[in-house]
């Protein structure tokens, strides 16, 4: 029994770092249809920019200055590399984004010099509490509440507000929104902003709970996150945030199961063997919205 | 004669949306068949379902005789259905080939928004469409077994780019040409299916009133010449008077109207429909 | 406009390209002559061992600075290192194998990690260069070639050292053994141990994580729950340093044992001020020689960048030991040879005896290091620091 | 005529190509002190032969790519398949043993190579013969299988659209992966260890009794193998079949509507393409002297991705000169970024290790934005338009 609480309680966890990740890949793809690979490195940099800021500034200041300088680089990302490519072939954007990922990745070995880095210890995040006999981190605990409460927000913004409206516009339809005079850079803008602010949020608390960051240390989260998103329907948060929880927990019951089945290898292989099996079955995702193509 | 075509009951529904409604038409073989309406009627979905673009919900359509398309509402169509004879159907097998499976059978396209190949050659443009009927798998193609086939192929296109009058600009990008050529190249590459019946999208869309006239010409000398049978949507009142032999006319997915051309012109609710859209 | 910019950069950076590769041409000319011998250094600097590749690397520039000549045939020549990333990956080394083969290099060390050494070992076999290994440990790496040669022991050896303390020290009847799934090195000690253990009658539960896991909890609380008396965990860095801090928030009281990788101040750190129970089996004790134990400390504190090689702080690592024998190892072939001359040193290293940090070192008719003790340490938890555990024979071989 | 007597250029481009390689490996034969670079054991030797195998494997790819429009992320799986069918194949029985020692032997107690040579027998000219046709028929085995492979995720994968293509044969080539490390596997797969002991290009080298090299083909078998694989894939852009690949890239529903069925070109197109992506992994593991399913990562396909894209999508002389350029730029030019570099007394600021990469990654982001038609664009390199270029009489002939 205590096991199986174990098992739950990491996978809770670890649902709830992919979910924050995987909303911005959803509100990404949502808008410009484009798989924002680099999007697991900005998570990546982002824990890295925690141990250097957290090794000369105190906890409550460096968190804020991570998140950010994180959406800093969400935003260039995007100016950058996506903005000059917006008339092109969807298969050039996303070249551009794994050339970023490339890029992030490349950077990170530099700086680092290739050593797995040490996440500092973030009060209270850190320590640890005793759940039914299993004893574990707060920040374990913390998370999916801390994820409920954002995505609660998040859909504050995007249902109630003039932003949310025109984000939601754009989604629908970019070229009809571009007419009525929706600004449609500054809302691709404020897309990356929020996912770019979601990823730093996920890197504190990822990156608290399993400590060593090398700089491939966000490419697994990035994939995983984004096949929750395509599972849970591409586009939709709630169903992002679903596929994210169903896919953490799969992945870590097929950890735990018993040693002789000789299984648990395949916990990522079960993840992509999930997202083709969705894609032939039902590609709009759980709660995805069917388009068709005009002729 | 029998019928080229037969459409039966056919409905094509988005979800909610009744696109086309309960439509049957005939086309009689060798003839030159319009269906018009206004915008939004519904048209170009119907030409989709004929050319296995879309699967219609409800209905069937028969080529040359035969059934080449059949489907009944089921499951979740069955309750949202909202066309007539749902269970005309309901007890024949489905039917549903892809697109180019129906170009086989002798069905070609034109494409309301011209589709060419754009980084091709006119001559590639009109040389692919000969692909499907020729002899040849993908090994004799590659290793050059088919050399004899592959000159057959480029004669043939070479002939209609002459015939077309397009075989000056051979060798240029197909999006290079002048909007009416596309128009052209796009009914030379039809034709190079070696089509029993040519559909045609609005052929004279985006011509002045001289290209129109020539193009009513063009169309019935091309009936002639590859003994075809037309059938062609249309918004262009000139041209459909000028060269259809019958019309079907339909508004909000449904007919409205049909007849020979003078009929039709007279007709008070295809009038009506036409006077709506103008204001 | 974007365009003139992107010109400028690339303009920019043909411009760096050229600054830096004349003195690179440079060097090059003043290496031929004749009083420079180099020893090629085949060593992971980026990817997964770069940690690992970099702390032996270390140990080599240590030597090298300690000893930078060499007596041959009466004439004096400079010792020079020079460096070739293979960064960690099987497809990159044989390209860095033969920058060194290029570089004209008198024989090679390395490299860290038994994978790259068997990608880069024909390229050496090829060019009639001996390599001589320092810690890859694969059985495969010197079976089948001639010119590759190692002075550490092997993955079985290791194995079985672990195996029997574990059965000593904790009289354990069921070990929990975690790789990486597709990593020679972590399967291979999997599996060697699984025999020895299973031999002495205990009991064996093996599995594999993904690459690129973090997630660690299940599989520690699978162990715990299938009732393992210790773990053995011969894992990569970056992944036992994960292992250990996340046991650590775990509370999960079995001991761990590790193979030598886990022998590196960032796995220590992490069990520090826990309640851990780590032991791991290496080649080297801080302590086994004084003399290089200041030396190396003062190099590595007098050094900014061998400071960051080594992880930020002092403590030495087995590998690093390692390099060094490995230098002088090379050293006495070269002298042995009598000349600089790559085939001459090939064929003088199976007869070159030394007696190194790390303990005495002399080849077989394999090539193998002739090896019969291990070090088990322990972490120690309240200091962060290594104490000697006990100095272990293996059973059999 | 035209047609023909570019083909006829460009045959003879290659012959001259590959007769150049022989020369180049063997110069130091006739030649004595030779400057470093053409020694054999110079670098460019290992960077002319990784190119050769890579520009198979970029074609491939761009093949499926840039001719297909089918965005396809797959390519390390399928080089992953071709690569094991190759090495189990042909490692031979005697060295099973020693190489599968984890798992006391393989199930395949059989190898092509012993096979030949027990018809040929294993010296002199007899010993070459079985040598090059166990080779050649393990290369056809493994593309053989990588095509069949591909035949079967074809059915499911295939009716995806672009990016989620993209995905979905990003994660067959992951679940491939973990398939072949698997412990379980191991007397197949050797598990996480590689397989090793099977031909490489070395063996290929002409030896005497003694062992002596007479004639070094090392470098010439990949160039000879990459191009006649090229050439093929060529042949098959150029004829029937490619311009259809080329319709359904430029637009789908036009080409269906003028009788391409879609699913068929498709799947023949990720067929053939994984073939050669087999086939260039077989050749990747002869180049690595090993077969080890970690080498095969989704970092291996974004690599060749890079490659297509610098090249040109669309242009397969581009994938070729983008392939050699890549290569030798990250494997050799541009090394020294990665040691400290000092201009007279000055140390080079930021040169250290891990820095060649980032210059490189800033170099091909570059490209990618600025010059995102690549090298070539569509547009191919043609031998009689080079000549032309280059003697101004005779054009002005023309």
């Amino acid at each position: 029994m205590e096991y199986v609480i174990s098992v739950l309680l990491s996978g809770i966890s670890v649902g709830g770092q992919y979910a924050l990740i995987a909303i911005g890949y959803t509100l990404v793809y949502g808008i410009l249809r484009l798989i924002n690979f680099a999007h697991g490195d900005v998570f990546m940099v982002a824990g890295l920019m925690g141990i250097y800021f957290t090794a000369t500034l105190p906890v409550t200041a460096s968190v804020p200055l991570v998140i950010f300088l994180t959406v800093v680089l969400g935003f260039t990302i995007e100016r950058a590399a996506y903005k000059p490519l917006r008339g092109a072939p969807r298969m050039s954007v996303m070249i551009s984004a794994i050339g970023v990922s490339y890029l992030l990745q490349n950077t990170a070995t530099y700086v680092t010099g290739g050593q797995p880095m040490t996440y500092p210890v973030i009060p209270f995040l850190s320590d640890t509490v005793n759940v039914a006999g299993t004893q574990t981190k707060w920040v374990v605990i913390i998370t999916p509440f801390l994820v409920l409460i954002l995505v609660f927000a998040l859909s504050l913004l995007i249902g109630r507000t003039k932003v949310g409206m025109a984000m939601r516009a754009v989604s629908k339809d970019f070229e009809t929104s571009r007419l009525m005079g929706i600004k449609i850079n500054s809302v691709i803008s404020v897309t990356f902003i929020i996912g770019s602010a979601l990823a730093a949020v996920g890197s504190v608390l990822f990156f608290t709970n399993y400590p060593a960051i090398t700089p491939t240390a966000g490419a697994m989260p990035g994939l995983k996150a984004f096949v929750a998103a395509v599972f849970g329907g591409i586009g939709s948060i709630p169903g992002a945030v679903i596929g994210a929880f169903l896919i953490g927990i799969c992945e870590t019951i097929i950890k735990g199961l018993p040693s002789s089945w000789d299984v648990s290898v395949f916990s990522d292989a079960f993840t992509f063997a999930l997202l083709i099996i969705i894609l032939i079955f039902k590609p709009q995702g759980l709660f995805g919205e069917a388009a068709t193509d005009k002729v | 004669m029998g019928n080229a075509l037969h459409l039966e009951n056919v409905t094509m529904q988005f979800g909610g949306v009744v696109s086309v409604n309960d439509l049957s038409i005939d086309v009689p073989e060798h003839k030159i068949i319009a269906l018009i309406g206004p915008n939004g009627a519904g048209k170009t979905t119907a030409f989709n379902c004929i050319t296995g673009v879309y699967q219609p919900t409800n209905g069937l359509i028969e080529f040359m005789g035969r059934p080449m398309v059949r489907n009944h509402p089921t499951g979740k169509a069955l309750k949202t259905y909202k066309g007539e004879n749902a269970g005309k159907f309901a007890n024949d097998p489905v039917l549903a080939p892809a697109p180019d499976e129906i170009t086989g059978l002798g069905i070609a396209r034109t494409f309301q928004n011209i589709r060419l190949w754009k980084s091709m050659t006119v001559f590639e443009n009109v040389l692919v469409a000969k692909h499907q009927r020729a002899k040849q798998n993908v090994f004799s193609a590659t290793f050059r077994g088919n050399l004899a086939e592959e000159k057959r192929m480029r004669d043939e296109t070479m002939d209609l780019l002459v015939e077309q009058g397009l075989d000056a600009y051979k060798d240029e990008l197909a999006v290079s040409l002048p909007y009416g050529l596309q128009r052209r190249l796009e009914i030379a590459r039809a034709l190079a299916t070696s089509p029993k019946l040519l559909l045609l999208d609005e052929p004279a869309a985006g011509m002045n009133p001289q290209e129109t006239a020539e193009l009513a010409d063009f169309v019935r000398q091309i009936r002639e010449k590859y003994d075809l049978t037309v059938f062609l949507i249309e918004h262009h009142m000139d041209l459909v008077m000028n060269v259809s032999d019958y019309i079907y006319v339909i508004d909000f997915g449904s007919e409205i109207a049909r007849g020979i051309p003078e009929e039709v012109q007279n007709n008070r609710r295809v009038i009506e429909a036409y006077l709506g859209v103008s204001d | 406009m974007k365009k003139i910019i992107a010109l400028l950069m690339a303009g920019a950076m043909t411009v760096l390209t050229a600054c830096a590769a004349a003195p690179a041409g440079g060097a090059a000319a003043s290496g031929s002559s004749s009083d420079t011998i180099r020893i090629g250094v085949f060593e992971p600097s980026t990817g997964d061992s770069a940690s690992g590749g970099k702390k032996e690397i270390l140990g080599m520039q240590y030597a090298n600075s300690e000893t930078p000549t060499v007596e041959v045939g009466g004439k004096t020549y400079n010792v020079e290192l020079v460096m070739a990333d293979n960064g960690s990956s099987a497809d990159k080394a044989p390209s860095a194998a033969s920058e060194l083969v290029g570089k004209d290099v008198a024989l090679v060390l390395g490299s860290y990690g038994s994978g790259v050494s068997m990608a880069g070992g024909p390229k050496f076999e090829e060019a009639g260069l001996a390599a001589i290994g320092v810690t890859c440990t694969n059985p495969n790496v010197t079976a089948g070639n001639d010119y590759y040669f190692r002075i550490c022991f092997l993955d079985n050896f290791q194995a079985d050292v672990l195996a029997n303390f574990a059965i000593d020290k904790f009289s354990a009847k069921k070990a929990y053994c975690l790789g990486e799934n597709g990593n020679e090195y972590d399967q291979g000690l999997c599996v060697f141990f699984k025999q020895v253990f299973e031999a002495a009658g205990g009991e064996v539960i093996t599995d594999s994580f993904p690459t690129n896991n973090s997630d660690f909890t299940s599989y520690l609380n699978k162990a715990k729950s299938e009732g393992a008396d210790v773990i053995f965990t011969p894992v990569s860095i970056a992944y036992a340093k994960q292992i250990m801090e996340q046991a650590a928030s775990l509370d999960i009281g079995i001991p761990f044992l590790g193979s030598d990788t886990l022998d590196d101040n960032m796995v220590l750190e992490a069990t520090q001020g826990t309640n851990l129970q780590l032991f791991v089996s290496t080649f080297y004790q801080e302590g086994g020689s004084e003399k290089f134990d200041k030396g190396i400390k003062d190099y590595i504190n007098s050094n900014s960048a061998a400071m960051t090689a080594n992880g930020g702080n002092d403590t030495i690592a087995a590998v690093t030991a390692m390099g060094y024998d490995a230098y002088y190892v090379a050293l006495e072939a070269i002298k042995a040879a009598g000349s600089p001359d790559k085939a001459a040193i090939k064929a003088a290293i199976p007869g070159v005896k030394w007696d190194g940090v790390s303990g005495s070192i002399a080849f077989d008719e394999i090539g193998d290091a002739v090896r019969d003790t291990a070090y088990i340490k322990t972490a120690d938890t309240a200091s962060g620091t290594w104490a000697l555990e006990k100095v272990q024979t293996g059973s059999g071989k | 005529m035209v047609q023909k007597k570019r083909s006829y250029t460009a045959l003879i481009g290659i012959t001259v190509l590959l007769l150049f390689v022989i020369l180049l490996e063997n110069l130091g034969n006739f030649i004595p002190g030779l400057p470093q670079v053409l020694t054999p054991t110079s670098p460019l030797f290992t960077v002319l032969k990784k190119a050769a195998v890579y520009s198979l494997v970029a074609v491939s790819m761009n093949l499926l790519n840039g001719f297909t429009g089918l965005f396809s992320l797959g390519q390390a799986g399928f080089m992953l398949l071709g690569a094991y069918t190759y090495a189990i194949l042909t490692v031979p029985t005697a060295q099973k043993e020693q190489v599968y020692y984890l798992f006391e032997g393989c199930a395949f107690d059989f190898s092509l190579v012993d096979m030949f040579e027990g018809i040929f027998g294993n010296h002199g000219a007899g010993g070459a013969i079985a040598m090059i046709l166990a080779c050649l028929l393990a290369l056809i085995l493994a593309g053989c299988v990588a095509g069949f492979f591909a035949y079967l995720i074809g059915f499911p994968v295939l009716r995806l659209k672009s990016d989620y293509l993209a995905i979905a044969t990003l994660g067959f080539a992951e679940i491939l992966r973990a398939i072949f490390q698997w412990q379980k596997l191991g007397k197949v797969t050797n598990g996480a260890n590689m397989i090793k002991g099977f031909p490489t290009f070395t063996n290929f080298n002409i030896t005497d009794s003694s062992g002596a090299v007479i004639l070094r083909l090392s470098t010439f078998v990949p160039f000879l193998i990459s191009s006649l694989c090229i050439v093929v894939i060529v042949l098959l852009i150029n004829s029937s079949y490619g311009r259809a690949f080329k319709s359904i890239r430029d637009d789908e529903v036009a080409a269906e509507a003028m009788g391409i069925s879609l699913f068929k070109h498709k799947m023949l197109s990720f067929v053939i393409s994984s073939f050669f992506a087999g086939v260039g992994g077989a050749l990747f593991a002869m180049y690595v002297a090993n077969a080890q399913a970690k080498a095969f990562t989704s970092v291996m396909t974004y690599e060749i991705l890079l490659i297509v894209v610098i090249g040109g999508i669309g242009s397969v002389s581009g994938s070729v000169l983008a392939t050699f350029l890549y290569v030798a730029c990250s494997e050799w030019w541009l090394r020294f970024l990665d040691s400290e570099q000092y201009i007279g007394n000055i140390k080079v600021p930021l040169l250290r290790n891990g820095f060649r990469m980032v210059v490189f990654s800033v170099v091909i982001m570059v490209i990618v934005l600025f010059f995102s038609q690549g090298i070539m664009g569509n547009r191919e390199i043609s031998l009689g338009a080079l000549i032309r270029k280059f003697s101004p009489k005779k054009e002005r002939k023309q």
